[in-house]
């Protein structure tokens, strides 16, 4: 085990599986920056491709790739700039094992993060991840911890489907302790149940995770037991641990960073409504960004996500 | 670089295993054979055999959704074509990809993309790959002249060029996007002069002419092998037929006159039929080829024909690697 | 009143609309094609443009025009092809307003067309409505009828905001009596309550209407009283006219041709377990397209779609 | 064309204006007053005003997320804009915006970009818009030598050939995209060279220089009024500062030579200041000009600092033309 930070499990993540799979390819805009910074160690240049802004070309150029024998990662830097790329992904990437009838194979990742609280304003503060779940074909993770970044990170770099890897610049200063066995993978598709607990589920996606914590913390001292059950990966979802919680506390909130209308969250509450409703107690409870774009102004921006309070106000509410 | 002896009878019978292919399709359409309506590539079959004469087997190429003519060109086999075309089981994509997506792989093909332009950065990757690898592989992207408004294009114009990829950038320009004429949507009528701004040498040929298309292809194709990087290649052609085949299309957009001039003084078939009259190939020997070909398109219509659907429970196949627990 | 096809009824909204007001011009592929075939009457060349193939460039002109006096109408002809032009429907179309602090309107309409049934295969079949509507700063409407395609295409050509609209090719040859007052307009946002019931509740999105139509007329031979409600737009969600029908029947079926996960009909599955979870007496039910890519093969794509038969079985479901 | 005598103190007092406003920003942010980072257009302001100086107030332009600098070149009043950069309700954007996007409409700006390339369509766009209108106005679509590696510019270099329209692409070559040397990430260094495949003219200016970049505009905008169509201009240009301020970033990317050099050499105010003296204007005439631009970055800072914060339930206000019903 090591100390890494969420940032460095990501490149750590990175610099072990180019070391073991030598079709591991880099491509994205700036990254000759952390390459030459020595974050991956000493690199073949025929490794690292330091991209023209270009984003649906090179992000179909990786998927060209992938199907040629090598293993992309596409750093797409910002979430927000994945709307340029949206052509590559959705209709090639997702589509082309499919439509060959297996032919081809595209084992490509799309790494971006999803920046909060920095006063990037609307164009660069999206979490889009909810409208890729919707695109069968691709695979979709978030990963809230240094350890299980790296292991998913690595586990989509060996996957054969394209992956798309959201990040969370709130956690890059995170820290803990991570395998350092360059074979510890952690698995696309398994919820990690964060805290057992008997009175609430509380499903936290993506960055939300701390906040959660926080509120079960919380709610302990309250003398309320609440499961925080961290889904890690969207597509897959591991519906089984949720509605298995479920079945033992009757009652559902869904922590998301992303936007309300057809989210994450709405998916989560949809299946719980159809397949848990039986053991369902009380109404389920989205805490969720609204429906609006993110402004620049922190004093307008920062009451905008799930906290602390917020979740616990929820699990109050249908509570008592 | 002129062609060999039986690579000029290799070139003839894969221009004609097009023309008879494509020619076969209206009436199994009619017939509710094939679903959907398809996108015939007669008249350009100079274009797509002459540039594919000039690769290796392993070389990638990338196509469009006028999808049939590609991995005829290079060296597919037909029988699998025409089961896809008929949605069958033994379909190249077993029944998924259909009229606009004949990729068929064994022969190099990564791609024979719908969506206009999206071929494009596919090749360019395969390029990157072949680079990456050092297998001495080419990539050729093959695009319309509608594609060549797509921005990627550009993108992929000039990463090819910064990196020294091993692409052809090769534009099928038949003078018409569906209902569009060129001369009405693009600045200037030669996509070959957009290479300039990249540094890459842009070439004009005659896409009705195979050996033109073939040598300008191997000038390409040597620089690209020898690590000096992309060319684009625009090759002046014609489509005989309608945009598509099997759903209504208006014709009002270019003249009877017009359509009958290219068919009749600029069939590329007829025209590479009497270079091979002249070159001393005898008219047996054609009779022959164009028989065998006739032979292998009612070899395939009858495999089609003879194969099994695939099995509405078969549906979540080929989505993923490893089912990931789908609901139906 | 005239009897106008669904697709008629589009060609008549706009070409009512461009004769009202000189800001609304058309721009898109092959568009000539319709214009040309006198489908708009005569018309000023300056109000056609009859664009070559870049949809992100044209799209991105379109807002430019909208913010500058326009009321430009994008079509994009076959909906599979908008994700080219998705960053500048979100990052521009859906922000602009916003991020100007209001200076700017952005009067824009995007049409496109969904493919069933038609062997176009994956990359000619998607519905991807449910990605947009977790854009804020976007309208989004699905009608199903030739009168509501009229009456709400209109009113998104006079609307202030960005419009999706997203038509069923399913429905171009349905006919219905139209109103011809050029000043009649169906509003954005109210959904319609096609049939009264009292037993279930079934929620129709966009071409499945005939489908729930259909399911409703064998539920009354069952003698089950099924409320019908179309939707008609996805934003704004006419959330209050679903919520009162379920309070009533206490059961929910919704209906859609879109992939499941993160779909519309998930949002309204969780607004119902959030907000309406009091009155419901039995779990909801999805019926959706599964996540799967769309197959060339009729015999694969025809039974992935919402039908008749599933309908009733879903109703059937939560019924006994 | 040349400047006349007010209109080059104008220039000057625009260009000091940028370059001030820029100054004052570092020790803002080191004291929290402004969130986030900025990008700052020193080093630029010869390109900026010079092209704006060649323009109608009501014409449009849209920048970048280096966004300071556009709305100001174009006569923008600066309170407004230091009050958004300081997220307060007097803001440009009313606090919505920020530093990435100063797009102040009143000056004509249709958009601050911080997606790299996308504000060129929306000018693009603009200039249809002039012409269905038939207004006169043109359309200037600023954007960085990274943007013009986006393939939304070739579409949109296509287009306003075909339609003539009255656009001018202005490329403002700093050599760098973020850490990215052009040299490594375009295959020829003169982006103006890629227009000649559009039939676009396309030519290369001093962007140091204010009266060449004003000449060259004015050609542009003269074929472009007369409906002779789009203008390609690339502004060879340089960034003093750091891409961005308030924010980690490398240097490695450029030698300390370099930026020396510009600096010392190639200040585009250094240069205008010494021409404007070559032309009789006198010490105590720029000595008011800088006088006067000290006191309204002063007087801005002032007045932002003075203003109020947006109120958190004012959230939705501005995301639609009415309130849809959002919840919070
Ligand atoms: C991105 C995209 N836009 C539009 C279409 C609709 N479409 C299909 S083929 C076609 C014309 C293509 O023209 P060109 O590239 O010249 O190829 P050709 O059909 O002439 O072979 C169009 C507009 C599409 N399939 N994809
Ligand atoms: C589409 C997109 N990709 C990447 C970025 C990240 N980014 C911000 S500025 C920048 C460099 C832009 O370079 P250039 O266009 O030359 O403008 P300059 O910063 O030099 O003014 C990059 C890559 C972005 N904002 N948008
Ligand atoms: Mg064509
Ligand atoms: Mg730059």
């Amino acid at each position: 085990m090591a100390e890494l930070t969420y940032l460095g499990a990501i490149l750590e993540a990175e610099k072990e599986e180019m070391a073991r799979d030598p079709r591991v390819i880099l491509i994205g805009e700036d990254i000759a920056l952390y390459s030459a910074s020595g974050a991956l160690g000493k690199l073949d240049p025929k490794r690292t491709w330091n991209a023209p802004i270009s984003e649906l070309g090179f992000s179909g150029m990786a998927v060209g790739a992938a199907m040629t024998g090598l293993r992309p990662i596409v750093d797409l830097t910002i979430a927000s700039f994945v709307y340029l790329a949206c052509d590559q992904i959705i209709n090639q990437a997702a589509k082309i094992r499919f439509m060959t009838g297996g032919q081809a194979s595209v084992p490509v990742v799309f790494r971006m993060s999803m920046w909060h609280n920095g006063a990037n304003a609307a164009q660069h503060s999206d979490r889009p991840y909810p409208m890729f779940m919707n695109v069968p074909g691709l695979k979709v993770i978030a990963p809230a911890t240094p350890a299980d970044m790296k292991g998913m990170l690595k586990s989509a770099i060996r996957d054969d489907d394209p992956v798309l890897v959201f990040e969370d610049n709130d956690l890059w200063g995170k820290k803990e302790a991570v395998a350092t066995d360059p074979d510890h993978l952690v698995p696309i598709g398994k919820a990690a149940v964060r805290r057992a607990g008997t009175d609430v589920t509380i499903v936290s996606i993506a960055g939300c995770l701390p906040h959660a914590d926080a509120a079960v913390g919380q709610l302990a001292k309250e003398e309320v037991s609440a499961e925080l059950i961290d889904v890690r990966s969207l597509v897959p979802l591991d519906r089984a641990t949720i509605l298995e919680s479920v079945a033992r506390t009757g009652r559902l909130v869904v922590v998301d960073y992303a936007h309300r209308t057809a989210g994450a969250a709405a998916e989560i509450a949809a299946i719980v409504a159809e397949e848990g409703f039986a053991t369902l107690r009380a109404p389920i409870q989205r805490v969720t960004t609204p429906d609006v774009q993110i402004p620049f102004s922190p004093k307008l921006e920062r009451p905008l996500y799930p906290n602390k309070d917020r979740i616990v106000a929820a699990a109050r509410r249908i509570l008592h | 670089m002129s062609l060999q002896v039986d690579q000029r009878r290799e070139a003839y019978r894969r221009m004609l295993a097009i023309r008879s292919f494509e020619q076969a399709l209206p009436k199994r359409i009619a017939a509710g054979e094939i679903p959907g309506s398809v996108h015939s590539s007669v008249g350009q079959e100079a274009t797509l055999v002459g540039a594919c004469m000039a690769l290796r087997d392993d070389d990638y190429i990338t196509g469009t959704h006028r999808s049939h003519g590609h991995p005829i060109a290079k060296g597919a086999r037909l029988a699998p074509l025409m089961a896809e075309l008929m949605g069958r089981a033994t379909g190249v994509c077993k029944g998924r990809g259909g009229s606009m997506h004949l990729a068929d792989r064994s022969v190099g093909i990564i791609g024979e993309s719908a969506i206009v332009g999206a071929g494009i950065p596919l090749a360019t990757g395969a390029g990157l790959s072949a680079l990456v690898r050092g297998t001495g592989q080419v990539s050729v992207a093959f695009f319309g002249d509608g594609a060549a408004n797509q921005g990627v294009l550009y993108e992929c114009l000039n990463m090819a060029a910064i990196w020294k990829l091993p692409v052809i950038f090769l534009c099928e320009n038949n003078l018409y996007a569906a209902t569009t004429p060129a001369s009405t949507t693009h600045a200037q009528p030669d996509i070959a002069k957009r290479a300039a701004g990249f540094d890459i040498p842009g070439v004009i040929v005659d896409g009705q002419d195979l050996d033109a298309v073939f040598e300008a292809t191997c000038v390409a194709v040597k620089r690209a092998r020898r690590g000096e990087g992309p060319s684009l290649i625009e090759a002046k052609t014609y489509r005989f037929d309608e945009h598509a085949i099997g759903i209504f299309m208006p014709s009002h957009y270019r003249t009877a006159d017009e359509v009958e001039h290219y068919r009749r003084e600029r069939d590329p078939l007829a025209l590479y039929r009497m270079r091979l009259l002249e070159a001393g190939h005898g008219e047996p020997e054609l009779a022959g080829i164009e028989h065998s070909v006739a032979q292998a398109v009612d070899d395939a219509l009858a495999f089609a024909k003879g194969s099994p659907h695939p099995a509405p429970d078969s549906i979540f196949d080929f989505l993923y690697s490893n089912p990931i627990g789908q609901q139906a």
